[in-house]
């Protein structure tokens, strides 16, 4: 029995394939199993080819996982167009599509030998069971059923939900397909049982949900008012999810010409006095820059969501990476601090953003969150999110009071670097926002002596940013001698680094950083104490956070960058493998 | 102290001390907004004044109003998050010729198509004013500055031909050489009901031409009353407009008759009937549960 | 005798100081003296407050120098509007308008205590002498002859040739006003000679010119042939003086709508083969920063000059700061490494932008210029510069014979990283240039593998650069335990400190990068070796270089940052104050 | 091998295979581009071919000419510095409405102002298709879209009436459905002396509506021929661009009968004349030498 089971299917545009994989997910974790899918296209707009992966387990999914367990191709052409996305290895069954013939020659040259192939004529089956072929892939999910035990019942309740408004006929075939795939599985038993162990949990209604649903549900608990953004992938789908559910809470979302206005009309929003936020990946980043460098001079908060892609430019549009942290960072000219979160999987990706509203209305700052193309677009079954303890913090508005006692000050230098902001339509409250430096009133100034102090405001309140201990999550042992730091997606991969590297007897912890940037010198210093070896490990080419971790703390010489350009998520294996070899060498 | 009941024209005049040339047109300009806004009577605080960067972008910091002075050429993308998160406000944008028909262009058509209550002052003086000289989009063909040593070889754009062909809803052009007409031309455009824009040409005494000035104006300006041209004829004023650059005309181009519903409303109207379906604030996510 | 002295003059509007400063600078400089000039305004577009500072010496001048040996005030409201760029010692001289009273009582709760107090009445000497007021900065002229020994000769020759034009009588009031005002100096000795010796130089023609002058005749020299940008303070005067010139060369200036499309016909014009260039400041570098990485990913030559005042945002526009230095390296989304070289000083901007297009066509990248407001737009008269050393390299294009040859891959591999590079027009060269991620040959893929590969080769390919020890200026003992390290118009000041502490009895090195990305990490480490203590030197609030250093080399203890932010230039005494006193603490 | 003398559609067709969704319009403008360009006959190393980003955009790649696949909306400000750059090249723009109307709107008035000469062909589908379904700035108000789905509250752009405002010299409209008339348009705008202007109601079949397919083309098509259009009348032009989204007109809408120098040739002038003043290459810094 496992507890643990990654599936990879793959088809040409009108098999399915994508579909299937959901109602899988949806099947099985509702029968209590922990689940997480990622799709992938070929970069034919429709029609081409795709693929979907699900991790089906008995404890928490951290990640999409490593090589598949199971393999299902419909044809091998499509299957071998995903590469590395659907990584296979010496313990792999292959489930194919008969007609398409045993995997090709080719597998061998890449050194995997399958462990089992299994030919079956699905579109036959499907033909003889359901009399058309358009329910194949209820045959492949009944295939998997009988083999891996994922519960029927599950499946078919699903195929009920989706066929049921579709006529009797669709429906009918369907489920015909199903059965038709759970006796083929029951009648051909697999060589070596691959059967699911139960799961742990009662079976139960979850959140099914990716990353980016989980920033817009995030914005709209932070209590976000308007959205104004453009359309880019893979951030989209934040959008689209406002579009239809911010204007039941009292907000607006503006579809800009451009990204330049989609910040621009989201400043206009805050300077109203109103939460507001933006969302956009690498592309419209970059043109966002000059209206970021305004909200920060100008003290107005403001969330901007980057759903990391490849870069540079167009580079890799759907495929994770972890290389926009310098740009989040430090883009933008002049001295500048503006705070950097990440979240690293479907889960914080709502915490995460509620944080960031909070760090932005509190600190009067324009805050980046990182998210990226994986954690964004792949789907979890999550437990409900129990949100009563979560705080909401609004701006420091000045009280009638003390706006009645003396002239208003907006960028009055206080003790915090914080000053009460106002905001259009409070009486007493005018003042001149600008992005020309000023003096406390607000009014323009070309005095260096005044451009310092204000340099000296901007910074000082965003300080104790840097004493967030619990915006860092720690794993393990914290004396161990050996560790990682990792964030962003790779941080879901590092979680199950630490538990092999531990099953296989090494004490080893791990550090990851919600929060980016600034950089809390204390807690990575904490972390560094014990340590004799430690890889800091990010999907990017140049390993952006050990960089800059190294600008503000001494890192020590055995602590080492592990990075590599992204659309090749790393694997927990990997990660210990790598972090053992280092530890062989001196510190 | 409780605030005036009735908004003079000094109530909307702050401290800050302009830095414009002595002799700018844009010093007329201001003082226009200041009575137009007291016509109107909204009192500052409830004014937003929205701006680029350019001599005549420093203005939102001479009135009382809250005033943003933003980065050039993003006024009306500002402004129009402004607006939508508070549509009580009282939006007025203003900005040079550069600011709003070169780097700030892409905005425009947009703007205007969206029929955000918006009001939008251009003041048009053919140069780039606080970079000291160089071509702007309205210099004529030919024009010797800094950046055209050996003049200019492109034509100049045509304002008000492009917001009509927008589709804006309101579209005038006055001159402070005509103050009491300016004044109610802004007037007017404030309180048009969408989208209005005034091509106010400011000149620039210090890098304008000699026959864009204020005494210039005087002689060449024509009022389109004077002209009996209906306003309410789109036709008509696209075929008026076309002489931009040539004839000065003065007063409303086009005023739609019927005026749209703004964006703002049909966002109200959206809002409220959206709001029956909220979920408290606590069960947010369970709109992702399975079902 | 002196050999240094610094000028400061001050006035209303029409009073026309600056020309004065200009008319000053002319004459010292055709004498032989080596002259720098400064100007600042107020706020106001024109009629506002205007000052200038002239520094003449015997010396090469480094830098606009500290305080003010002598001020000339018209009156005091202006003159005092100026405040840190008129900064005034006890040992500063005032000569002032009578009219305008003694300086007020601020100057002593500043702590200033006059050295001299010399008032005169410059309208009426004026007016007496020449019969009209128009010609009060003649007096001044005559004035500053007197007492500090600017040949009159010189200045003579200066007001015929300005004057000459503009009819008898406004030159013969100009030259009996200058005659005043020598009389009234040789009359009226000052109590502490300053008379300055006589220069080393033979009299005769110098170079007036200022940095923006001499990046666009550095773009001239090394053959650029387009130019596509957008006006913004301080660096219009590129665009204006290439407008003038470009098209003796063959090329064009196009004055774009925006900053965007500036750079993007810049690209295009690279694209098609031409060196092509676009200069801008912070907030139209943001703006760029979308089109920077699409040159990047394309490998297409290009030069963007920055000319840097302060932000961030707005800021201020008129003055200098040096705190675009992240924005230079690590703007832009992905993984990036792009060149930035910044000029010292007024005479090798030149040098530093011909640099610029050679790393760009050699290496195939853009390549950022880090100028900045102090030294684009200062005056110096310098020596004519010997060109017929310097190098102009033009990008590798395949020849006709390796196109025949096999079909053409634009982004082939090869060992060093650079493949040569065709463009339209040329037979058998076509390609696709793309933002997207492309293989050898430029087509588009999302292959996480060459996506790898890719990223290696253009981080590659710049390896070389790091060797560039010709891009570093080393000063002083190279065993020195003291040393600074300073950039862009700080290392002026810098080498006039390593004199000071020189002359002090320290032992101070000082080393200047001309390259300031990638860190030439052997280059420092070799500086760092003999270092007990040091402070690299910025204006910038964060001191950008020093963080950067730290990414990529081990920043000795005793290596400190010594930063603030701009508009406030350093002066070399308090470098050596600073330096002394770090070496007294533990290392 | 030498080149060809005569170059057929075919040369123009590279390796690369489409990626777009079958039966999507772009292909039918692919192959009209193919035959528009061999008809004019410049050999493909001759052209360059720029576009931004989307489905649309994509075209470059699918030719042998060489190709420049930008960023998005930047594709016009690109174009022109390789013209200038290189005057005798053949430079052919392409992209979506809303690469080239909405991202990239801001740069249109400039680029058609300054004539300089450059085809562009907007191939316009209401929608954004590579992303998959939001609205454009050319989608009808009230469309409902993933990021509309409550249906949209602005009015689209109306780029025909835009192009003529901004005062392009060439204007007309094509769709793939007529695909001899659309290749004629192709090739008569590559053949204008100035910047020219087609836009091709191009059907995105996977999220495109149902009355912007071919087959709703084909019945619902007018040419301006058989409406009797004079093409040299810039205001009928102006009457007849108003119909935009209502009616599907093709033809050539604008073709000004006297077209201007366009702005290289200027520039070939200027450079001519100012060559004299050249410099030695080794003396060029004397310039700053004090007179
Ligand atoms: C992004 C950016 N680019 C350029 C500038 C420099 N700049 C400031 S104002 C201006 C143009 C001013 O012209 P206009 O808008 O016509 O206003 P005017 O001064 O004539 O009133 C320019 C180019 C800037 N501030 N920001
Ligand atoms: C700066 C930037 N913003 C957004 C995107 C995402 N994006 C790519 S294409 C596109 C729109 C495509 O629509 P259109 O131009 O009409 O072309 P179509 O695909 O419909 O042919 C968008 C929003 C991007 N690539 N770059
Ligand atoms: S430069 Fe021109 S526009 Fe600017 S303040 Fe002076 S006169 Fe006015
Ligand atoms: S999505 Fe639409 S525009 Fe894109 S390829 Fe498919 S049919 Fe064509
Ligand atoms: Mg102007
Ligand atoms: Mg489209």
């Amino acid at each position: 029995m496992l507890d643990d089971l990654i599936l990879g299917m793959a088809g040409a545009g009108g098999d399915g394939v994508v579909s299937a994989g959901e109602s899988l997910l949806a099947a099985a974790s509702s029968e209590g199993y922990h689940a997480l899918m990622t799709k992938s296209f070929g970069s034919q707009i429709r029609g081409g080819e795709s693929s979907c992966r699900v991790r089906l387990s008995t404890k928490k999914v951290l990640n999409p996982g490593g090589a598949l367990d199971v393999v299902v191709a419909l044809n091998w052409d499509d299957f071998f167009k995903f590469g590395a996305e659907l990584p296979l290895s010496i313990d792999t069954i292959f489930i194919y599509e008969e007609k398409a013939g045993p995997p090709p020659e080719t597998l061998k040259a890449r050194g995997v030998v399958p462990k089992e192939l299994i030919p079956v004529s699905i579109s036959e089956l499907t033909k003889k069971s359901s009399g058309t072929e358009k329910s194949k892939t209820s045959v492949v999910l009944g295939l998997l059923s009988g083999w891996f035990g994922i519960p029927a019942e599950a499946i078919s309740r699903g195929i009920k939900k989706k066929f049921g408004s579709k006529g009797e006929g669709l429906l009918e075939a369907n489920e015909k397909a199903l059965a038709a795939g759970i006796e083929y599985a029951k009648a051909h038993p697999l060589a070596s049982p691959h059967e699911l162990a139960r799961p742990k949990a009662a079976p139960g209604s979850k959140m099914l949900c990716d990353g980016n649903d989980m920033c817009a549900a995030g914005a709209l608990f932070a209590g976000v008012k308007f959205f104004g953004g453009y359309p880019i992938t893979p951030s989209t789908e934040v959008m689209q999810t406002l579009s239809k559910e911010i204007w039941k809470y009292g907000g607006t979302v503006l579809q800009c010409e451009d990204e330049i206005a989609g910040i621009g009309a989201t400043v206009g929003a805050s300077f109203a006095g109103r939460k507001s936020m933006t969302a956009t990946s690498g592309p419209g980043m970059d043109l966002k820059t000059e209206i970021l460098g305004l909200a920060t001079i100008a003290e107005l908060p403001l969330v901007v969501l980057n759903v990391q892609r490849g870069g540079p430019s167009t580079g890799l549009p759907t495929k994770p990476e972890q290389a926009d942290l310098f740009q989040a960072a430090f883009s933008g000219h002049g001295d500048v601090l503006r705070p950097v979160l990440a979240p690293t999987d479907v889960e914080d990706s709502f915490k995460t953003t509620v944080t960031a509203f909070n760090i932005a209305e509190q600190y009067q700052t324009p805050v980046i969150i990182l998210s990226d193309q994986e954690i964004a677009q792949r789907k979890e079954a999550l437990d409900l999110i129990d949100t009563t303890k979560l705080e909401v913090i609004d701006r420091r508005v000045p009280t009638a009071a003390e706006l009645a006692d003396k002239p208003y000050a907006r960028f009055a230098l206080t003790e915090s670097g914080i000053s009460p902001i106002s905001h259009p339509g409070m009486e007493k409250g005018t003042y001149l926002a600008a992005g020309i430096e000023h003096n406390e009133k607000g009014d323009p100034t070309s005095s260096g002596g005044l451009h310092a102090k204000m340099n000296e405001k901007r910074f000082k309140k965003l300080e104790p940013l840097k004493q967030r201990s619990d915006l860092f999550e720690l794993r393990g042992n914290a004396d161990a001698k050996l560790g990682f730091i990792a964030w962003g997606s790779t941080a879901g991969v590092a979680r199950e680094a630490v538990e092999l590297a531990k099953a296989d007897g090494h004490d080893v912890k791990l550090l990851i950083p919600y929060l980016l940037h600034p950089i809390a010198e204390q807690v990575y210093a904490d972390f560094f104490r014990s340590l004799t070896h430690g890889l800091v490990v990010e999907l990017s080419h140049q390993g952006q956070l050990y960089r800059m971790l190294r600008m503000f703390i001494d890192v020590p010489k055995g602590v080492r960058s592990f990075a590599r350009s992204g659309a090749n998520p790393f694997q927990p294996r990997e990660l210990v493998k790598r972090l053992i070899e280092l530890k062989g060498q001196p510190s | 102290m409780t605030a005036p009941a009735v908004f003079e024209a000094k109530h909307y005049k702050s401290e800050l001390k302009p830095i414009w040339c002595p002799g700018c047109g844009d010093f007329g300009v201001l003082q226009g907004l200041y009575r137009a806004l007291s016509a109107v009577g909204r009192p500052p605080h409830e004014v937003a004044f929205i701006s680029g960067i350019g001599c005549s972008s420093r203005i939102p910091g001479y009135t009382t109003a809250y005033g943003f002075n933003t980065v050039h050429g993003r006024s009306l993308p500002i402004a129009q998050g402004v607006k939508l998160a508070n549509p009580d406000l009282l939006v007025v944008v203003a900005g040079g010729d550069g600011d709003g028909f070169s780097i700030g262009g892409g905005h425009v058509a947009h703007a205007v198509r969206r029929n955000i209550d918006l009001t939008y002052l251009v003041m048009d003086n053919q140069v780039y004013g606080l970079t000291k000289g160089q071509l702007s989009p309205t210099s004529p063909k030919g024009l010797e500055t800094v950046t055209s040593p050996l003049g200019s070889l492109e034509d100049p754009i045509n304002p008000l031909l492009y917001m009509l062909a927008y589709g804006a809803g309101f579209v005038a052009q006055a001159t402070p050489a005509d103050m009491p007409g300016m004044t109610a031309l802004i007037e007017e455009a404030i309180r048009y009901p969408g989208f209005s824009f005034v091509n106010i040409q400011s000149p620039c005494v210090t890098f304008g031409e000699e026959d864009q000035q204020l005494k210039a104006h005087k002689t060449k300006m024509k009022t389109l009353a004077s002209l009996k041209h209906d306003s309410s004829n789109q036709l008509a004023a696209l075929d008026l407009a076309r002489a931009y650059g040539t004839e000065l005309y003065t007063g409303v181009f086009y005023r739609n008759p019927n005026p749209p519903p703004t964006y703002e409303a049909l966002v109200k109207l959206r809002q409220a009937e959206q709001s029956k379906k909220a979920r408290p604030h606590h069960q947010l996510l369970e709109a992702y549960l399975q079902k």
